[in-house]
């Protein structure tokens, strides 16, 4: 079996070797230093008691980093290898228990591709047969996921609206907890904020036809292939390519912190709103009818056309956020 | 075994893929590779869903002017499903990078036992 | 369709709402929405569970299109006290954490943190209340998601390697509960819970290989994500290291989703006989009696509070997985009874350490936190009714749970019900080792300087109080509730 | 038809196994992509164009651009710290 390649890296190893053996480097002080308690008030029998509560710390301290020297110790010179092969000796066995198991259910599986499969019932069937009349969507997917399903694709960008909740939460740089002008922790295209000629300029070229092309995805998502999903991927590419070519500062001017948190917060409203709208009128046997339209018109499709603008808006700005987020801290 | 890769060949080779992702994940210590690996798991999973709706000679799910016979396209469920399962790995892998570049800020290794081991040093 | 039959679908969509609105508001408006809505959502089930006394288990289509075309909910007794139950944990722990919050969560990024703890309310909701499998995957995928932003909110050291070890393993995990749930839409066609039991139900004879396949893969994924014993090292840093508010959070409300996911999945689509017949039950129970040993015996070995209340909450929920794993109504029920016992212990223990620790410098380590009890008395009191509650004595909710756990073993003849007992007794006599050494420990007398006492707020100590008065209703009054959890499962299925 | 599907997938499983085998993190991320690329082409063989774009779209397009980001907040992370004089472990040999 060829060598897996990833040597324990002989720098960090030293680091933390040398961390165990000779006591605390530089970057381990301060650490524990904000670990210990603060100092009692001045009175004498608090003097003492601290000092007394000082040198048992210390001694535990000490304990302690003499167990992990002599565990180090023994790693170091026998343990680690045999206990890494033992664990990618497991690991490969595991996995390859796994896949035999599953390939034999597989095998048991019904057979690939026929029409007798039990997959091809009366629910696959309604969804083509019906489906045209009852969500005016010609492309069966799109009205399945945004109207027969509706609720997990409800469900769907709410977990892409968690992530850049999530990730903001750890990327995003504050104004007044960055001391000064937020430092940019890095441009792409390195120095000047304008990147290379050859990108700056395939950019330029290139922006408004990716943007047509994923606006055109987005639009026609009940009559042809794509729809908001695909079509927002492509319009957060095409928006980074944007702040590539035009200069972040300026797209940044453009595309600010509250325009777009803003934007995707109205596009979610609308869309629950719209689905809540729906399922409560479906669930209580309230007729609602909502203009169809003759397939084929962009037009058409009833409430499929604004929601998946709305998903398409909400699929490109999150892109583009986490994009900025990752190279910029902020929007 | 021929009989696997003949009437199975895609849910097989899902099966496969998703092994070698598995095992992409356990094995590296690099934590851009075992990410690389999830990605790799999630889209195994997907194709094995995707390969559930397939019928042999039969058009994709998109109404043709004059086909109007149900019997004539292919099962839309698993479509549908798999679009959602795409965004939530996009999802998912952007959180996984962003507390990769956190965590190698603060301790400058992208070794994940190294990390849990400077952690713990940490905390006494 | 009568108006209270709307709960099931305004708690998900009114939890989803105000988390939109919380990522625009300021933080101090996000905050208010984040304690105020879990209260209102226990509110609207609690008349829903009260109307079930006259109201038979309906379904609740959401959209135009019936079952197994469209998604659609299914709401009975038993669902409607468990999001009851889960939604007042969620109440009473935010109310209590809150402060805390505010001290450890940088400034700005407040409103972010309550739009994750509503986004996992919500998330518990549509798990609790879904009847379709991959609704159940997206809001399995959500309620990881929320976890580990939950987890990493505190932006420490510690929380983020802890949060990045929960993410990689939970999410194995929930991509083999989605390789489960498409093997499934492969032998059945159907993603809707009912219609998959009558398609399997045609198939008369023991479960196919497939069908197994199929049980083993979700079982593995969800007990992954739950912490049961062999898949449990993401747990105790998960659990110790987040701010208060998220480590109860996390131990009670999000696992319990997950678990009763598992519970429907067993009962509804597969049958407990098919359960039993695959051998997967004596799997889950012989797991689970070694998690209770494996836990424990951890428990008793950690130095730091948080750390051992984590490890217990290991032995818990491998103490509920026993209860599952005997495949019996009157089992079920004692498990989902122990769930909610366990989630208001759990809760109360964590958010009472946070309290402990404020008065003895702000660290857990059983040294400094000598005294603790005298010097905070609330935080002292609580700590010691979740550590009683949660080794099984009298008077608290501990204790009934044992005895319905027993019941329910005693009436499964067999080798297995002398296991469950045997580890049950086993199991109180090591929890009491680590939870009584921790009460007295809080209670004798501590060194003679007293560190600086951290203010606590009133909102702290009223809900801390009213989590005491919860767990004393479950251990004393709570006849009328286990009724309610017995006629929920007969009518479950 | 079959042998292209074969061919394929035989590629997928090359440049799955192989991400672990690469040296460079930034060869490991071009095979990811490659890996998504070859993906969505199975998709439109399985007859799902949906997916075959949305595949290309996010799974080759953004996911890719998500990674060299990161890789590159890395190296700015140790470009900093050499600047700083402080010892740089480089990403690169992780």
């Amino acid at each position: 079996m060829p060598k897996i390649n990833d040597r324990y890296p002989a720098s960090a190893h030293k680091r933390v070797s040398d961390w165990l053996t000779n006591g605390f480097t530089g970057l381990d002080r301060e650490m524990t230093q904000a670990e210990t308690p603060p100092a009692a008030p001045s009175a004498e029998a608090a003097g003492q008691a601290e000092d007394a509560f000082q040198e048992k710390a210390r001694r535990d301290r000490e304990r302690e980093s003499d167990l992990y020297a002599r565990l180090h110790h023994w790693s170091v010179t026998r343990g680690e290898r045999q206990a890494r092969l033992l664990y990618r000796f497991l690991a490969v066995i595991v996995c390859g228990g796994i896949v035999f198991f599953l390939l034999r259910t597989v095998s048991a599986l019904p057979a690939l591709g026929r029409v007798d499969a039990p997959v091809n019932n009366e629910v696959s069937y309604r969804y083509i047969s019906r489906g045209p009349e009852e969500t005016g969507a010609v492309n069966f997917v799109s009205g399945m996921i945004l109207d027969y399903r509706a609720f997990d694709t409800l469900g769907e960008s709410s977990v892409l609206f968690l992530a850049s909740c999530a990730v903001m939460m750890l990327l995003r740089l504050d104004r007044d907890d960055a001391k000064g002008p937020v430092p940019s922790p890095l441009s792409l295209t390195g120095g000047d904020l304008h990147g290379d000629d050859i990108l700056r300029a395939s950019s330029l070229v290139l922006f408004p036809v990716i943007a047509l092309f994923g606006a055109a995805v987005v639009l026609n998502g009940h009559s042809s292939p794509g729809g908001g999903f695909a079509g927002g991927a492509i319009l957060g590419g095409a928006l980074m390519l944007l702040s590539n070519a035009a200069g972040e500062e300026r797209v940044s001017r453009l595309i600010t912190e509250r325009r777009a948190s803003l934007a995707i917060f109205t596009a979610l409203l609308f869309y629950a709103g719209a689905k809540s709208v729906v399922f409560y009128t479906g669930a209580n046997g309230i007729p609602l009818d909502i203009p169809l339209g003759e397939p084929f018109s962009i037009l058409s499709a009833g409430l499929i056309l604004p929601l998946d603008m709305c998903v398409g808006l909400i699929v490109a700005l999150t892109m583009y956020g986490f994009y900025r987020l990752f190279t910029k801290g902020g929007y | 075994m021929a009989a696997l890769f003949s009437d199975h060949l895609y849910e097989a080779a899902a099966m496969l893929l998703f092994g070698v992702g598995f095992t992409t994940l356990l094995l590296n210590r690099n934590l851009l590779k075992k990410i690389i690996g999830l990605n790799v798991m999630d889209t195994a999973v997907y194709l094995f869903l995707a390969s559930m709706g397939y019928i042999e000679g039969r058009f994709p799910p998109i109404l043709r002017e004059g086909v109007t016979d149900a019997s004539a396209y292919v099962n839309p469920v698993p479509a549908g499903l798999v679009l959602t399962g795409i965004v939530v790995s996009v999802s998912v892998t952007a959180l996984l990078l962003a507390l990769t570049v956190r965590l190698y800020e603060r301790f400058r290794t992208l070794n994940i036992d190294e990390i849990v081991l400077l952690a713990r040093k940490g905390e006494k | 369709m009568a108006p209270v039959q709307n709960v099931p679908f305004v708690s998900i969509l009114l939890c989803m709402v105000c988390a939109l609105l919380c990522a625009v508001l300021p933080g101090k408006a996000a905050r208010f929405l984040a304690r105020a809505v879990p209260g209102l959502i226990c509110l609207g089930n609690l008349a829903l569970t009260f109307a079930f006394r006259d109201l038979e288990p309906f379904h609740y289509p959401m959209g135009h299109f019936p079952a197994p075309w469209g998604n659609e909910l299914r709401a009975g007794p038993l669902e409607a006290v468990c999001s009851a139950a889960l939604a007042l944990t969620a109440f009473l722990s935010l109310n209590a954490g809150m402060r805390k919050v505010r001290q450890q969560i940088p400034e700005r990024k407040q409103n972010l943190f309550c739009v994750v703890t509503l986004m996992t309310l919500c998330a518990v909701c549509a798990l609790l209340y879904t009847n379709d499998l991959f609704t159940g995957y997206v809001f399995i995928e959500i309620s990881t998601l929320s976890a580990a932003a939950l987890i990493f909110s505190r932006q420490d050291d510690r929380s983020l390697a802890a949060s990045l070890r929960y993410l990689v393993m939970n999410l194995t995990g929930s991509g083999l509960c989605l390789m489960g749930i498409s093997m499934l839409y492969g032998i059945t066609g159907q993603l809707n819970m009912e219609s998959i039991r009558q398609s399997l139900a045609a198939a008369e004879g023991p479960p196919s290989l497939p069908l197994r396949a199929v049980m083993v893969l979700l079982t593995v994924g969800l007990s992954i994500k739950c912490g049961l014993f062999p898949f449990h090292e993401w747990l105790p840093d998960a659990y110790a290291y987040s701010t208060p508010a998220s480590s109860a959070l996390l131990s009670s409300v999000v696992s319990k989703g997950y678990l009763f996911l598992l519970i429907k999945f067993y009962m509804r689509c597969v049958g407990l006989e098919a359960v039993r017949a695959s051998g997967l039950a004596t799997a889950l129970s012989s797991l689970a009696g070694l998690g209770l040993l494996i836990g424990s015996l951890h428990a008793i070995r950690q130095w730091d509070l948080r750390r051992m209340i984590s490890y217990s909450s290991v032995a818990q929920i491998s103490f509920v997985f026993l209860a599952v794993g005997l495949c019996t109504p009157e089992a079920m029920t004692a498990a989902v009874f122990h769930m909610l016992v366990h989630a208001f212990g759990k809760s109360m223990l964590f958010l009472s350490a946070s309290g402990l620790s404020d008065v003895s410098g702000g660290r857990f380590d059983a040294d400094s936190l000598q005294g603790a009890g005298k010097r905070h008395f609330a935080a002292g009191a609580a700590f010691t009714l979740g550590a009683v509650s949660m080794t099984g004595v009298p008077l608290l909710g501990g204790f009934l749970s044992k005895i319905y756990l027993s019941q329910a073993a005693i009436a499964t003849s067999g080798p297995l019900s002398a296991a469950v007992l045997l580890l049950l007794a086993l199991s109180t006599f090591l929890n009491t080792l680590y939870f009584l050494h921790a009460v007295v420990g809080i209670y004798r007398p501590g060194p003679l300087e007293t560190p600086p006492r951290r203010a606590t707020g009133a909102g702290y100590l009223v809900s801390l109080c009213l989590m005491m008065a919860v767990n004393l209703y479950l251990g004393t009054a709570s006849a009328s509730l286990y009724s309610t959890l017995l006629r929920g499962i007969s009518l479950f299925a | 038809m079959n042998l292209l599907a074969c061919l394929l997938l035989a590629f997928l499983l090359v440049c799955a196994v192989s991400v672990s085998f690469t040296r460079s993190l930034l060869g490991s991320i071009i095979l990811l992509m490659t890996y998504s690329v070859v993906m969505s082409v199975l998709w439109i063989l399985l007859r799902s164009p949906d997916l075959a774009l949305t595949e290309a779209a996010v799974g080759a397009g953004v996911t890719g651009i998500l990674f060299f980001a990161a890789l590159a907040r890395l190296r700015a992370v140790d470009r900093a710290a050499k600047n700083g004089g402080k010892g740089a472990t480089h990403a690169e040999d992780q």
